[in-house]
């Protein structure tokens, strides 16, 4: 499906020759139908938000739904790139879609914003001038969940994730900086519902904390039926589980639990300040990390076109990699492939009068880049 | 006496505490019609899946032209000579008369898988085919569609894909079935003519035409024979007229 | 591995199984009886969680939920049987699989359509929550045990009202013959109708039973369905006994496997390969399983041809 | 028999102008979804093989799908990084050459095809069905959990795959090579249908007692169709990967293979060209509604409802009219 946001008076001759002179084309391919459609969705409100505020009418945005099937992305994507002629593209959620569609994007000479997706094969070895991630690696929260493990005084921890590459790079992400021991390691089926028995497992393993990475539903289902179980160890896992949209199907089970994450509601700086009141303002609910990210990759966007041209490659690359921006999140800088150094935080899920979110507790990491930079040639 | 084509050697079969077949002996001469009789449920539908091969025997023996076939299937039998009409006919109804009597010659030549070169128009199959329709006078039908026949054009059919595999012998089971008094006139003066190619071992109820054709027969009461001979000897035969007739009477 | 563990993965494997007994019971009544084939029986038990997550967010009240969820559930059997499904009984099994996947496609953005992408959220009762401990020092959520205890409680009704009622005496005679029960004057398309609402009612409250332990979603139907046709294959189509064995036998066979795999392959590999492998091996069991029984016996265990 | 070559035809050459218009119009979009078309249809064109002619309902030809994707993903990706698939006992190399991962879909696939069918084949009906589906999930399952090729997200080819003399990054020269196959499919199928080996199989498939009293064994008959049918659903699976640069446990998902069986329903079950206009319809509607509607979902399940309970000769049953034979 396809959404056209002209902004301002578009004219007509911008339209026609595609990529103008001044003007940016972005084509931005996000779940939109289907299960996991509310983090294309608010990647979308976001970024679309940026756009608006930042009054420009020489941007203009195509949208489509890959319906999370990578073959799908792929074929929008040749759409953008042969028919709308695209300068910029951004938008993909999935890493496994992403992988589908940045390599053969960015060879063809395309921009590539993620805003969420950061898969390893993209930070190192498969890392292009062109790509850039505005997110984090996907290790990222993994590792700041490790190291939070550390802090917290943890020796023996039981981790689990879905038995997929992302579920075993989040493990992997996770022993990285964690130093204790295992208590157990358990792959489970990807989109697997029912938890008993691996809940069962981390009681009888005399664990003393919780790492899982269970994202969308999984997740939903593993919290509820951990705090139904009576095991009550200390749980931390990455934000994906704890995130706004889906905290309040989870409920009263994922009070107190920690998660990991570059962006909190309650940074308190005033580029989050103000986005988070206008993001409400605008669309009548809590913005979440994934709006977020939306909204950063549209500043990085707009913060390149105010110093160079897109059909000028080189500068542009150059521009988007000062990333001159003020992030969401607070300092921001890309390393040298790519990939944001930031600092993670710790949250901790609350409640707001009816309302369930997070708040900060601690920074797990602080300017905290990637493992992959040395790998990735640039 | 000739060596029989057809030899059933005391076949046995119960299903649970229900014997269908008890102990049952039964051979098929050459140029014979052999009737087999009896009320319904004596077990005769069960005994033709045992000689087609349909259902393994518990105990007992069948040969075919002296070969042991009781452990091979349907398929086998078939190939080894085994001609078979059913009780309701088995046609592939969406297919036209002659595809249907092509499939016969088709299984009796062999070379079912070749994909490429079209059937309808190998010479040989063709003629085979068309031969058999002749004989049971459906060769005006060979266009028509089976499933728009009339029920007697079916069984004419169903004779007529037997004769296309030129079997060693014949398996009728009910042939008459449904025919008006007419078609089951043509239908006997069809078979008369058969049993020379082929010795025919028949199912029927149509009791006139057994006793008009049959050269033996043997009667089948609560899954046993109790009587196998001329239709003379049959018609005379005491126990026959108690079991059967008395029971037909009633 | 301890004995405690190995008692908790059983309950684990029974409650999953009288889960999946709630959702085949239905299938394979609605086989037996109709000979329908319905792959939109996964969006009957997404509408029964809806329903629940939906009444019990207005209310508060776990029991309205689940009576909202019988009464939706069933209300949506009924109609799209009304509308649909009596056209496909005399049609053949591909024309049934087709029109009952493009019922999936029509619930599932319907649902979507009507209460957005984000899961809903549907608690546990009060009364039901957290841990019990269990004779030998098991300390088993009580939520799972009630869930036991319901399943079998329903497959004892069922039991009950297929052998000693006169519908059941009915639904008994549509499976074997139905000409006959038409020609006894039972109002056959009642019959049906009542048959597929009661299939849609068990699978609806499945649906708020878990709805309460996992996440409300779109799309939450599809992989419990797969589940569920394994379970009736391998019980054999048309048979509740069949139905009630091969679910508790999928989901041992599921929770053990789960359980016990990863630790096998540990005996012979590196833990981290291994928990790839067994986990992979796992998550094909019970379809392995399914081939199985289905090559030893071609109509499942207590099918007949 | 005239009207429905005439529509046949018709169907044919659309396809071919409508790429070939596009490519004089320089709309490279519209190239590729006419690709899809051709490759989508080519995997129903397969799976006719099995359900229109043998009657056979398969709801696990993802596998050959996906292993036909599998097959180009495997070899691409060796050959992209320059190693060896196997150097024990022998070596063997990726390749990027397609004539040679057409054939070694084709022959997995047939290979797949003969276990798969050899197994499932003892049982009938509903449970043929369900255990062809039970094959789907086995294989989809597998393909996620093993890390080795990409597990969930799949493999990646940056560059097509080439074709002795065309430049296949060109998407009117691969959707030339699409379209030829497609039409070759097409060709071997309808002389399958009039095989001695088509009537033996059309014949099982209406009554399966009558060809075992001529000889035949319908186990066999049925087993080689199956196998022959997942051939060309292999094939159309390499090409789709190729059309995609990508492959992913998705291509052996059951919704994969409930949508190659929406496209036969659609065109008409037993039509030889069935498949291809399913799958023009389908991708159309995927374009047309979905630019309406973000639950364009429910008006592809409600036409779909509409084909099956009113329209069952399919979209070219109602407009060749309903002669062709047909259980």
């Amino acid at each position: 499906m396809k959404f056209k946001f002209l902004m301002g008076a578009v004219c007509a001759a911008a339209l026609a020759t595609g990529a103008a002179a001044e003007g940016v084309k972005v084509g931005m391919i996000t779940t939109l139908s289907g299960g996991g459609a509310g983090l294309g969705i608010d990647v979308r409100d976001g970024f679309m938000l940026a756009v608006k505020q930042s009054g420009r009418d020489d941007i203009e945005v195509v949208i489509e739904d890959d319906q999370r099937k990578p073959e799908v992305a792929v074929q929008l994507a040749d759409k953008m790139i042969q028919s709308e002629k695209v300068d910029v593209m951004t938008g993909i959620i999935w890493s496994n879609l992403a992988m589908a569609v940045v390599p053969a994007a960015v060879a063809q000479g395309k921009f590539y914003l993620s805003p969420n997706a950061g898969p390893s094969a993209l930070a190192g070895k498969g890392c292009n001038p062109n790509y850039f991630n505005v997110a984090w690696q996907n290790d990222n929260l993994h590792e700041a969940a490790g190291a939070y493990a550390n802090d917290a005084g943890f020796k023996n921890s039981f981790i689990l994730a879905p038995n997929y590459p992302a579920g075993q790079d989040a493990l992997t992400g996770y022993k990285r900086l964690y130093g204790g021991d295992l208590a157990g390691e358990i792959y489970t089926q990807l989109g697997q519902t029912d938890y008993a028995a691996e809940i069962a497992q981390i009681r009888a393993s005399g664990a003393d904390s919780v790492f899982f990475f269970l994202p969308g539903g999984m997740g939903i289902s593993f919290l509820k039926q951990y705090a139904d179980s009576g095991v009550d160890l200390p749980v931390v896992g990455p934000a994906f589980s704890f995130d706004q949209g889906i905290l309040q199907a989870v409920g009263a089970a994922a009070l107190g639990v920690k998660n990991t994450s570059q962006w909190s509601k309650d940074l308190d700086n005033a580029a989050n300040v103000a986005f988070v009141e206008s993001f409400q303002a605008e669309y009548g609910r809590l913005p979440s990390l994934y709006a977020s990210q939306g909204f950063d990759t549209a500043l990085l966007l707009i913060s390149a076109m105010e110093k160079a041209d897109v059909s000028d490659a080189d500068a542009f690359r150059a521009a988007l990699k000062a990333a001159d921006f003020a992030s969401t999140r607070g300092d921001f800088a890309f390393a040298s492939n790519h990939h944001p150094i930031q600092n993670i935080y710790v949250r901790e899920v609350i409640q707001e009068g009816d309302v369930f979110t997070n708040k900060v507790v601690a920074t797990g990491l602080e300017n905290h880049s990637n493992a992959y930079v040395d790998e990735c040639g640039m | 006496m000739t060596e029989p084509v057809l030899d059933i050697h005391g076949i046995s079969k119960s299903f649970g505490a229900i014997e269908a077949s008890r102990n049952v002996s039964l051979d098929l001469r050459p140029g014979e019609i052999h009737a087999l009789i009896g009320p319904n449920g004596a077990g005769k539908s069960t005994l033709i899946a045992q000689i087609a091969g349909a259902l393994a025997p518990d105990a007992g023996q069948v040969m075919l032209n002296g070969a042991d076939v009781t452990a091979l299937g349907t398929v086998e039998r078939a190939r080894l000579g085994l001609g078979r009409t059913f009780q309701i006919s088995s046609l592939a109804m969406e297919h036209t008369v002659l595809q249907n009597a092509v499939l016969g010659a088709l299984g009796e030549r062999g070379g079912v898988f070749r994909f490429f070169r079209p059937i309808m128009s190998d010479p040989d199959l063709l003629r085979t085919a068309r031969a058999a329709l002749e004989r049971v006078g459906l060769q005006d039908h060979e266009r028509q569609r089976t499933a728009d026949l009339s029920h007697g054009q079916r069984r004419q059919l169903e004779v007529a894909v037997a004769l296309t595999l030129s079997p060693k012998v014949f398996l009728m089971d009910e042939p008459m079935a449904g025919l008006g008094a007419e078609g089951s006139q043509a239908l006997t003066g069809l078979l008369d003519g058969l049993r020379t190619e082929a010795p025919i071992l028949l199912v029927e109820h149509d009791m006139d035409a057994v006793f008009a054709l049959a050269d033996r027969i043997s009667v089948l009461v609560y899954g046993e024979i109790i009587a196998t001979g001329t239709p003379d000897e049959i018609r005379a035969d005491a126990r026959v007229r108690e079991a059967y007739l008395g029971e037909e009477v009633a | 591995m301890s004995a405690v563990l190995f008692i908790e993965q059983v309950l684990n494997g029974l409650q999953l199984g009288v889960m999946l007994f709630l959702m085949a019971a239905g299938l394979t009544l609605i086989f037996g009886v109709m000979g329908l084939i319905n792959l939109a029986h996964g969006s009957l038990y997404m509408v029964g969680a809806f329903a629940a997550a939906a009444v019990a967010g207005a209310t508060g009240s776990f029991l309205l939920a689940l009576m909202a969820s019988l009464a939706a559930a069933a209300a949506a059997g009924a109609v799209v049987e009304v509308l649909v499904i009596r056209r496909l009984y005399a049609r053949d099994h591909l024309d049934q699989v087709l029109a009952t996947f493009a019922l999936i496609l029509i619930f599932s953005e319907g649902t979507r359509w009507i209460f957005g992408s984000f899961p809903l959220f549907l608690d546990i009762p009060a009364v039901l929550s957290g841990p019990v401990t269990l004779p030998g020092g098991i300390a088993y959520p009580k939520y799972r045990l009630a869930i036991i205890l319901a399943g079998l409680a329903v497959a004892g009704g069922l039991y009950l009202l297929i052998t000693r009622t006169r519908i059941g005496i009915q639904i008994r005679a549509g499976e074997a013959d139905r000409e006959m029960i038409a020609a006894l004057g039972v109002d056959i398309s009642k019959l049906y109708t009542l048959v597929f609402a009661l299939g849609a009612a068990l699978a609806g409250f499945a649906g708020a039973l878990v709805g309460a332990i996992q996440s409300v979603q779109v799309g939450m139907g599809e992989p419990v369905l797969i589940l569920a046709f394994v379970v009736i294959v391998i019980g054999g189509i048309g048979s509740i006994k069949g139905a009630f064995v091969g679910a508790l036998l999928v989901g041992m066979t599921d929770t053990l496997g789960r359980f016990l795999l990863p630790g096998l392959f540990g005996l012979m590999m590196d833990p981290s390969a291994a928990t790839t492998v067994g986990s992979a091996l796992a998550s094909m069991l019970i379809y392995v399983l399914m081939a199985l029984v289905l090559l030893v016996r071609p109509t499942g265990l207590y099918g007949t041809a | 028999m005239t009207r429905e070559r005439l529509v046949n035809a018709v169907i044919l050459l659309g396809l071919l102008g409508t790429a070939l218009g596009a490519w004089a119009m320089d709309a490279p979009y519209t190239i590729t979804l006419a690709t899809k078309v051709a490759i989508l249809a080519l995997a129903g064109v397969g799976l006719n093989i099995a359900l229109g002619l043998g009657g056979l309902v398969s709801l696990g030809h993802a596998v050959f799908f996906g292993i036909g994707g599998y097959a180009m993903g495997i070899l691409a990706s060796h050959a992209q990084s320059y190693s060896p698939i196997l150097t024990t006992p022998f070596v063997i190399e990726g390749t990027k050459s397609m004539p040679v991962i057409w054939l070694v879909a084709i022959l997995a696939s047939a290979l797949a095809g003969l276990v798969i069918g050899a197994l499932s084949l003892r049982t009938s009906g509903v449970y043929f069905i369900m255990i062809t589906l039970a094959f789907g999930q086995m294989f989809f399952y597998f393909a996620i959990s093993w890390p080795a090729y990409g597990g969930e997200d799949g493999l990646s080819i940056y560059v097509r795959n080439g074709f002795p003399g065309l430049n296949t990054l060109d998407p009117i020269q691969f959707f030339l090579i699409c379209f030829v196959l497609l039409a070759l499919g097409l060709g071997l199928t309808a002389r399958l249908a009039r095989s001695a080996f088509g009537l033996a199989l059309t014949s099982a498939r209406q009554n399966a007692a009558r060809v075992q009293a001529v000889g035949i064994s319908p186990y066999r008959l049925r087993l080689v169709a199956f196998m022959l049918s997942g051939m060309v659903t292999g094939l159309a699976g390499a090409l789709y990967a190729d059309l995609n640069r990508f492959v992913s446990p998705t291509m052996f998902s059951w919704q994969t293979s409930g949508e190659i069986m929406v496209f036969i329903i659609l065109g008409g079950v037993g039509r030889l060209f069935g498949p291809v206009v399913g799958a023009a319809v389908f991708i159309v509607l995927e374009h047309v509604l979905g630019g309406l509607s973000e639950y364009w979902h429910i008006y592809l399940g409600a036409l779909l409802l509409l084909v099956v309970l009113f329209a069952r000769g399919g979209i070219i049953g109602l407009v060749a009219g309903r002669e062709v034979a047909h259980d």
